[in-house]
């Protein structure tokens, strides 16, 4: 009876939140493009603002480029409470890997794998991809290396310490750029001028490919770091 | 004005905090000198900011901006400080260095991994406290979230990870709703500046402002505690260890709170909330949910949980006073934001001093905890009569400047709840006051049973430290309990720069 | 005109393909001749449609592109199923003792007369 | 031509549905992994239609790749037990 009770509650919760939902969503007009002002100006001359092909990046790195330090910054403190957290467990986790079939299909993908993970990062004020979506193939690799290989593997190829010095390297890639902003243009993270080509080559938008390489390092790194560290103990103990 | 100062202010913190782990690998030992460092900058850059512009702060005129990336408010984003901001990061920063050498003493394990957590903490407090823009907001939001959500898992005990848990499910389903909100707005006026939303928020259709209105102050009762969803809020308070109590009590409840003022009196605009019939609902709401937490605090069998429940008490008031809308309201809220700030963390700081060597934070384990220290608890002592509101202390300015103000606009329920609230502080603190100097004969198993093991500084050098921080709360909260004077000027124009809203808009969108 | 109809072609046999892959994923009885109709047969179909996009666009870099993540999906899938036959036959997803031959537990030295009580 | 494409829109968010119930539905983790894999993948799909491609990366490789090999590892935690 009980049961049921608490079944009924919870059902009658849910639809009541998905009424009041509904009512509200049917207040929202109807979708006509946003509201002119911001995004019509960046649409406009986003191209000859930043030099940057793809808007989204232009958006991402150059006119909201501290919402991004701030999104890379959250992956930063995800992985300082993740190793913080998980760091004492030692998992019985096999090391030896998969079959011979797999571990050398691998060892021929592998390289393409990180290739294309490096045209995503370079190419991301070009074509659509960028930092984010790039470093997480770069993480990908440690993934891999982990499943296949063992994570023993991994271990010796990329350690964590080699992690996290990449982790700090991206970091300071990024805070540096926007000091550099700050010291030859006036503005933290304004977009350096001087670094500006023709706009399509592949260093031509000013320091977003750059930002780009930092972002990309820092997130394939954090995010290795968060899964190799659920499954083999990372780091020694400090006390 | 611009002010390159106040960007510094955020990315001394980050840059802090992004190079302790490398240095970690490089040489544990250098770490804190570079916590120091860190800690110095940001001190030398407020207090040069604050020698600058001592006048205008003075005569209310302090507004400093900063365009990040040189890009004017409604297309980049941008940095703002206003009398209002200038007050909150002057005593939250303050707060944040007390807590940190606190914590140099007290913390024995994984110091890098806090001191990171930590100095993002610092860094995304400020930012939040200084932006002028909704979704830049957010993710200050977003990594204060997840920096202290680590960090209540700290002693990573059992209780520990649960209610991290809990406080993560909680917190992060407030932040998404405050991303909704930001969807929302930016869906419906195409901007997310915050003073450009102010300029065109009163235009949209009433339904569209109280769907986004509730997103925004539902996210914000959860981030406060307020009552639905106060549940959260004693298990993460009992739990962690105690610097990281004295953050989430002493500073970020507060910077919530100074979000709360942001977004409904600049952002959203008392005028709407007023149209939508919300304000009374509010303030009733606020009030029953001071009203829970003192009763709570009546039944709870454990110091830090019965900080907690009587915090949610405390910060029901504080909502409710400023929900007022009057300047006496505004007055009494923010002296006492200030003044629970520092008796929390101060009490926070004690009891993790005080309670070192007890077994559980239980109330039969406080028995004898006054005899074996007894300059800090007397120091504890002072902050719980302070808590409770006695005459020549800080508590007692603050709650006699709410309860005019209650007076002055004629609620007498919440004129009653800050009396009740006092005299149940009375009976639940003596409790422990009385429990704290009963004797106590130790045997050799309970002195073995330490809570913290292997202190970095040796016993000597970390008891100074927490004693000396301890003593500082006090000091700063009998200082300014005879001398609340002090905090006329700054409190007066902060209260004008909430209500100008009009100058705040025209000053960014101008220039 | 032609490179149209033989894009077409290509795609709606490799659609083709995939309808014959669900049909097996549906009807086989066991876990490998699953494993049988998802390797082979989705990885010609998967192998077919990028063939015939590649046709589709006819042009140098994107064409190439596409025959990349084809070649991409000629090595990844059958390795991947490779994988997953050899985990379902080690964790014993389907008892290997249920076949008439089980060359691969001769070729391990495994004997599952006995109980077999190894992981 | 336009009519195929709201089609196959409207298609996919029911099986967007579909996925998302199914996931919470399941007991077992490892169903629910997978179709919240599938949900991220089908998620893919709805952005490639509304030509967001760099949200469509960002989907398919944190929501597809990374998160599902982050969930089997929690899940392998879950299934060893207390181990500490």
């Amino acid at each position: 009876m009980h049961k049921y009770l608490k079944k009924t509650l919870v059902i009658s919760v849910f639809i009541l939140t998905a009424i009041a939902l509904y009512e509200n969503f049917l207040l929202v007009p109807e979708y006509t493009g946003l509201r002119t002002g911001v995004s019509d100006y960046i649409i406009s001359s986003g191209l000859s603002d930043t030099g940057s092909l793809n808007l989204i990046t232009a958006v991402l790195y150059d006119y909201r480029a501290f919402d991004s330090l701030g999104e890379s910054t959250v992956i930063f403190g995800a992985v300082s409470g993740i190793v913080l957290i998980l760091s004492r467990k030692m998992l019985p986790v096999s090391s030896r890997g998969l079959s011979f079939i797999v571990k050398r299909t691998f060892g021929l993908v592998t390289p393409f794998i990180a290739l294309f993970s490096l045209y995503v990062i370079t190419h991301g004020h070009l074509s659509p991809g960028g930092g984010f979506q790039g470093g997480v193939i770069l993480a990908v690799i440690s993934i891999i290396f982990s499943i296949v290989y063992g994570s023993a593997f991994d271990y010796r190829r990329y350690s964590p310490q080699v992690k996290t010095a990449m982790e700090t390297m991206g970091a300071f890639t990024f805070l540096g750029l926007g000091v550099v902003g700050i010291l030859m243009e006036g503005f933290f993270l304004k977009n350096l001028g001087f670094l500006t080509a023709r706009t399509g080559t592949l260093i031509s938008a000013g320091s977003i490919p750059y930002v780009n390489f930092g972002v990309g390092i820092k997130v394939g790194a954090g995010l290795a770091i968060i899964f190799y560290s659920m499954i083999q103990k990372t780091f020694k103990e400090d006390f | 004005m611009m002010e390159t100062r106040i960007i510094l202010l955020i990315i001394v913190p980050l840059g802090t905090a992004f190079i302790i782990p490398f240095i970690d690998l490089i040489n544990a030992k250098l770490r804190r000198f570079f916590v120091l460092l860190g800690i110095s900058i940001q001190i030398f850059n407020l207090t040069s900011i604050v020698v600058q512009y001592f006048d205008q702060i003075r005569d209310g005129s302090l507004f400093l901006q900063y365009h990040l990336g040189g890009w004017q408010p409604p297309f980049g984003i941008n940095l703002v400080m206003d009398n209002l901001s200038f007050l909150f990061i002057a005593i939250v920063t303050l707060s944040l260095l007390f807590i940190i050498i606190y914590s140099i003493g007290y913390v024995g394990h994984h110091e890098g991994k806090f001191y990171v957590l930590y100095f993002i903490i610092i860094a995304a407090s400020n930012g939040a406290m200084l932006t002028g823009d909704l979704f830049n907001m957010y993710v200050f939001i977003e990594l204060l979230t997840i920096a202290s959500g680590a960090l209540i898992a700290f002693q990573r005990s059992h209780p520990g990870s649960e209610a991290a848990i809990k406080y993560l499910f909680y917190n992060i389903i407030a932040g998404s709703l405050i991303f909704f909100g930001v969807l929302l707005t930016y869906f419906n006026l195409g901007t997310l500046t915050m003073a450009d939303v102010a300029n065109n928020f009163a235009a949209l259709e009433s339904g569209i402002q109280l769907f986004i209105t509730a997103i925004f102050l539902t996210a914000l009762l959860i981030k406060m505690g307020v009552f639905p969803f106060l549940f959260w809020l004693p298990k993460s308070y009992d739990s962690s260890p105690a610097p990281v109590t004295a953050v989430l009590s002493g500073v970020l409840s507060k910077i919530y709170l100074y979000l709360f003022i942001r977004l409904i009196w600049t952002v959203i605009g008392f005028e709407t909330i007023v149209a939508l019939n919300l304000n009374i609902l509010l303030i009733d709401i606020a009030l029953f949910s001071s009203f829970l937490g003192h009763v709570f605090a009546l039944q709870a069998n454990n110091i830090k949980r019965l900080l907690g429940y009587s915090s949610i008490g405390h910060i029901g008031m504080i909502f409710a006073v400023i929900m007022l809308n009057t300047e006496a309201g505004f007055y009494g809220g923010i002296l006492h934001i200030i003044a629970h700030m520092f008796m929390k963390a101060g009490l926070f700081v004690a009891c993790g001093y005080l309670l070192q060597y007890t077994v559980s934070n239980h109330y039969r384990d406080f028995k004898g905890v006054g005899l074996r220290d007894k300059p800090v608890f007397i120091a504890f002592i002072i902050l719980l009569l302070s808590m409770i509101g006695m005459p020549p202390l800080l508590g007692f300015a603050s709650k006699w400047f709410i309860l005019m103000a209650f007076l002055e606009a004629q609620s007498y329920f919440g004129a009653f709840i800050v009396i009740f609230g006092s005299l149940t502080a009375v009976i639940y603190y003596l409790r422990y006051i009385a429990k704290g100097f009963e004797e106590v004969r130790l045997s050799e198993d309970d002195l073995k049973m330490e809570v913290f093991n292997q202190p970095l500084l040796s016993v000597l050098y970390r008891e100074k430290i927490v004693t000396f921080i301890t003593y500082a709360y006090t000091a700063v909260i009998i200082i300014f309990g005879f001398g609340f004077r002090f905090l006329n000027i700054p409190l007066r124009m902060s209260i004008e720069s909430i209500m100008n809203v009009e100058r705040y808009i025209e000053l960014v969108l101008g220039g | 005109m032609i490179r149209l109809i033989i894009a077409y072609f290509l795609m709606f046999s490799g659609a083709g393909f995939a309808l014959i892959t669900v049909i097996g994923l549906l009807r086989f009885p066991d876990v490998y001749t699953r494993i049988h109709a998802g390797a082979v047969v989705l990885t010609i179909s998967a192998v077919l449609v990028t063939l015939g996009t590649a046709v589709y666009v006819w042009e140098f870099f994107l064409s190439a592109k596409i025959i990349l993540i084809g070649v991409f999906f000629l090595f990844s899938n059958p390795m991947a199923t490779h994988a997953i036959a050899r985990a379902s036959y080690h964790r014993e997803v389907a008892l290997p003792k249920e076949y008439a031959i089980d060359a691969y537990s001769e070729y391990l030295g495994r004997d599952y007369d006995d109980s077999n009580s190894s992981s | 031509m336009m009519t195929a494409t709201v089609v196959l829109e409207n298609l996919l968010l029911i099986f967007l549905v579909l996925c998302a119930v199914m996931s919470v539905r399941f007991e077992e983790e490892l169903i629910s992994i997978i179709f919240l894999s599938t949900f991220s993948i089908v998620l893919t799909a709805l952005y490639l239609l509304h030509r967001a491609a760099d949200v469509a990366l960002a989907e398919a490789v944190i929501g597809a790749g990374l998160s599902t090999a982050i969930f089997m590892s929690a899940i392998s935690q879950i299934r060893h037990g207390d181990s500490d």
